[in-house]
């Protein structure tokens, strides 16, 4: 199946949750935020959180700016 | 009494608010921004890069600051909406600088794109500072939409340039009931005392402290100039004339006053 | 380290002198002094009024501080020249601001008067600071007869007008071995900060802190604003840009980058 | 006798030393300083100088300036 | 060839736009429009004093000049739109210059009424100029809804203080395709010949011109000023540096070369 | 009446004086002096060089023009009277336009031996203008030593930067009896427009109109320009204000009076 | 009958046209434009317009303006 | 015997006039002042002035300048 991730396409073998994704991402949970299909999913939700084909996320954090 | 700017709900401190970008490291960044003791700190949201490790720029920014994110990247009000709402969720608070900027050379704001922004997320309940384009009909609607404040840019963004817009803002720190708050193009502290004196209630800096050959020292200096700025407009400025008024006096001297 | 002021053979402190005309009372002006926490003072020579039993300006300026008569009144290096002798007997000390003024509307200095005045005092052993009209090529000749700083107008005494010869005290600044010293016309903290930011080693302020609604609170915005600017001189302020330079990060966001 | 004290022509009947002049005035010596026809008498030395006619005196003091 | 501005479809000779308002009489008004040689000039609409037997201005205005009526007095975009029509209906012609204020104090536009009134008369055929507040993003929308130029403020009408709005007015000029007209504030020629070198297409005058001693001289003077202006920007303004370069050879002279 | 400038004991018509050094070519500048229509053109003075079968520039000076030989290249008043008996001996005359430089970064005039030269030259019946740096004492005494106008700098020779000095030009203006000259760093016509408006008498031009990409068409826009402020300042420029002054009518409009 | 000509209430006895109104008031009819009721009459319709009670007339003339 | 000229030092063998030394740089007449240790000489005189050795000659023409 097929996921875009921050903008790239990205092609997974099996369904996996949200949380499995950050996981296999190695990103730390506390300073992310997760938008799914462009809905905010907090993070004690992203278990819940199934992936299917054509899915779209944004995994976001903060950065230095003005 | 201690004079404090009343902003979003809040007492706060420092007239001088600081953003994180340009910095050469977060370390460093941290130490500039202990020492300009700003109340209110801007950052971005942006893509995370799955590769890198890069560390969490929340842990350089002193607990103690309010935490404002900015839209940067967005080119309409949606997009602003957007990133505004994953601020919030990404536990950032509910403060928000609109920015929604269309010209890439520039980077002048749209103040209708921001104005729409501001129409929704006020009704949301952020506290919201829209960075602009100094125009006093468009900053009364920001102001009438729900702005905490109105942030017209001194100059470009970036360009060091001052306060370039001066005939402008004056104008709105005369109408505008919110705080006016000079964002963008200061680049050195004589600009940022001279907005203060002219009456503005604050001014946002990034680019001169981050990028200066001293950041640090820099940040020291904006805090200081800024607290002059600001003594200088309550103590009351004399006017100025066009000839001299003697500072000595002028009365005949070893002279015979017969002569 | 320290950053501090050579100058008269003394490592001075604060970069902000002050001057003592113009207050609405001593006691006002004993307080500003305190506030300003200036190191070096100027005051004027004149007759006494046998009939008035005025205070002695002495007593209201703080004993740390050098003190340095002008020779304000003086038309010509002659009676410069004199009014400085007598400064020195009253027991002030050597220190004196040289003041040659012929024209009563601008109160211009008369750069050649003031050279000769100078060079004769100099001489004398006084350490001689020269109020004058910014040219480099008189500056040059008061470096070389000796003078310890050169006093350069920002604009006419009194006008609060700023640094309106800002082109030519650059130059100075750039030119001239000596510290260069603006003095006359500042009339905003901006003005001073702006002053020191360009590499003036420091400013003499009288009438906008004498004049001020609030003259104790000017002064200590003065001292602000001077210190903030020598910080930035020393921190190495960014050069300005005639576009853009974005404080938050450019990349794309929240958009398909196939797109 | 005649004299100019600080520009003004002033008259007296008989001789003083700059001493009495300086009291006579009631003025505060410490906080003055006094020029005898152009040269500067310190004040140890008052009590030595006698006026005669037409002898110019000035009397200074510190005052603000700028 | 003739250097033309491409106007509403017409080829203009004079860059110097004129304002009938303030003069002292309708016959002095046109002999200073005669003399300032303009090809476009403005006037407003107003209720009829059915007492008064005023003369009809137009019978003072040129035949030959381009009539365009202004929507002073228009607070909104529809009564903008509706004075529009009446003076189309008059006979004036398709020529308007769109201008809605709120604000009595600066006379300053409102840019988002302004642009709706752009949007619905450019669409009725009118030829549409709107005097605005400098502000890229307006600036643009007002260039897609179909303005044939933007008219951004120099500084408020009237108030003779020349283009203080430089730093925003430069930025449309490099950025927007349709004419940037500078409207309102020009206090003097040399603020019009300013505008022109920076390449702005023609400025709008009227105060500065109907207030003058000798409004006629002044229109001259306007004239001649803008055609300077127009004819520098075309022949290649050098830039400035920050040190001299000597205009006469700097070669030894009068001394032994071998020394 | 014509307005005439009397100096020298002529009566000028040009207002714009052209200095002749950094054209690409004599017939080049030919053009420029012809587009110009100044009365009054300077030159320098060098060795020449033994080999060379360079050109006579006088050839390419129009009859009509008065010539004024410079003393650039003296470094103190002896050279400078040495280079003007030259001049004068050459055959071009008894206008003489004093240049003393010492610093060869900002080639700054030296105000003290210029005042020398003044002295010398002016009593063996020359036509004195000095080039000097704007200081109100030495411009008196350069009157009093009969120069026939004083010419103060805008910003340093070749640097186009303009009126920086326009703060003591102004009260140059106002208290010297002879002509006030604006000589270097005028860089576009509109610079040249401001000095005569603020009463200058007349400028002198060279680097901005020589290395123009057109130096012709620039020549015409300076002749303009130096017309268009001379006819401002005679027609009487109306003050400028801080607030708006309405152009057009601001009664009641399409709205019930009862309201 | 109640008018209002531009903004003020004016009553008058029987209608009258555009046109009678105009010359009523001794208008010149080549320097003004007639609005009725929001509409812009032509000079040419004025005599087959009617006054009614509570109609809205604005005259409007140029007059100087920048 | 040395001259210099210009600044520069040159030997000729044997006494010219100034007039010869103008013919021998070929020097137009009209374009140039000739000094001649440190005093003008005006044209009609070239020929009367026979160089002597260390005389020091300044030719100077005119060129553009501001």
């Amino acid at each position: 199946m097929i996921l875009t991730l921050n903008g790239k396409q990205e092609s997974i073998e099996k369904p996996v949750t949200l949380d499995a994704l950050v996981t296999a991402k190695g990103l730390c949970p506390d300073k992310i935020v997760v938008e799914h299909n462009f809905s905010i999913i907090s993070k004690e939700d992203w278990s819940k959180v199934t992936l299917k084909d054509q899915d779209m996320i944004e995994i976001i954090s903060f950065v230095g700016g003005g | 009494m201690e004079d404090l700017l009343t902003l979003g709900g809040r007492s706060i401190k420092s007239r001088l608010l600081i953003g994180t970008g340009k910095f050469a490291s977060y370390p460093l960044m941290k130490k500039a921004l202990e020492a300009a003791q700003s109340d209110i700190v801007t950052v971005a949201l942006r893509r995370v890069d799955t590769g890198s490790k890069a560390d969490n720029i929340l842990e350089y920014i002193p607990k103690s600051c309010v935490l404002m994110a900015n839209t940067s990247g967005a080119r309409n009000a949606d997009e602003a909406v957007r990133i505004a709402r994953l601020a919030k969720a990404s536990g950032s608070g509910n403060w928000i600088k609109i920015e929604v900027v269309q010209d890439n050379k520039y980077l002048l704001p749209d103040n209708l794109e921001t104005l729409k922004a501001v129409e929704i997320l006020a009704k949301e309940g952020f506290i919201v500072l829209p960075y602009m384009s100094p125009d006093l009909s468009m900053a009364r609607r920001m102001q009438d939409a729900g702005a905490a404040a109105v942030m017209p840019l001194g100059s470009p963004i970036g360009s060091n340039r001052g306060v370039k817009t001066r005939e402008l803002v004056e104008i709105l720190v005369r109408e505008i009931k919110v705080p006016v708050i000079v964002d963008a193009g200061l680049g050195s502290p004589s600009d940022a005392c001279e907005c203060l004196e002219m009456g503005c209630a604050a001014v946002l800096v990034n680019t001169a402290i981050a990028i200066a050959r001293d950041p640090v020292a820099m940040a020291r200096a904006f805090k200081e100039a800024v607290s002059a700025g600001r003594t200088a407009y309550l103590a009351g400025l004399a006017s100025s004339g066009s000839v001299a008024s003697a500072s000595s006096p002028l009365t005949g001297f070893l002279r015979d006053e017969t002569r």
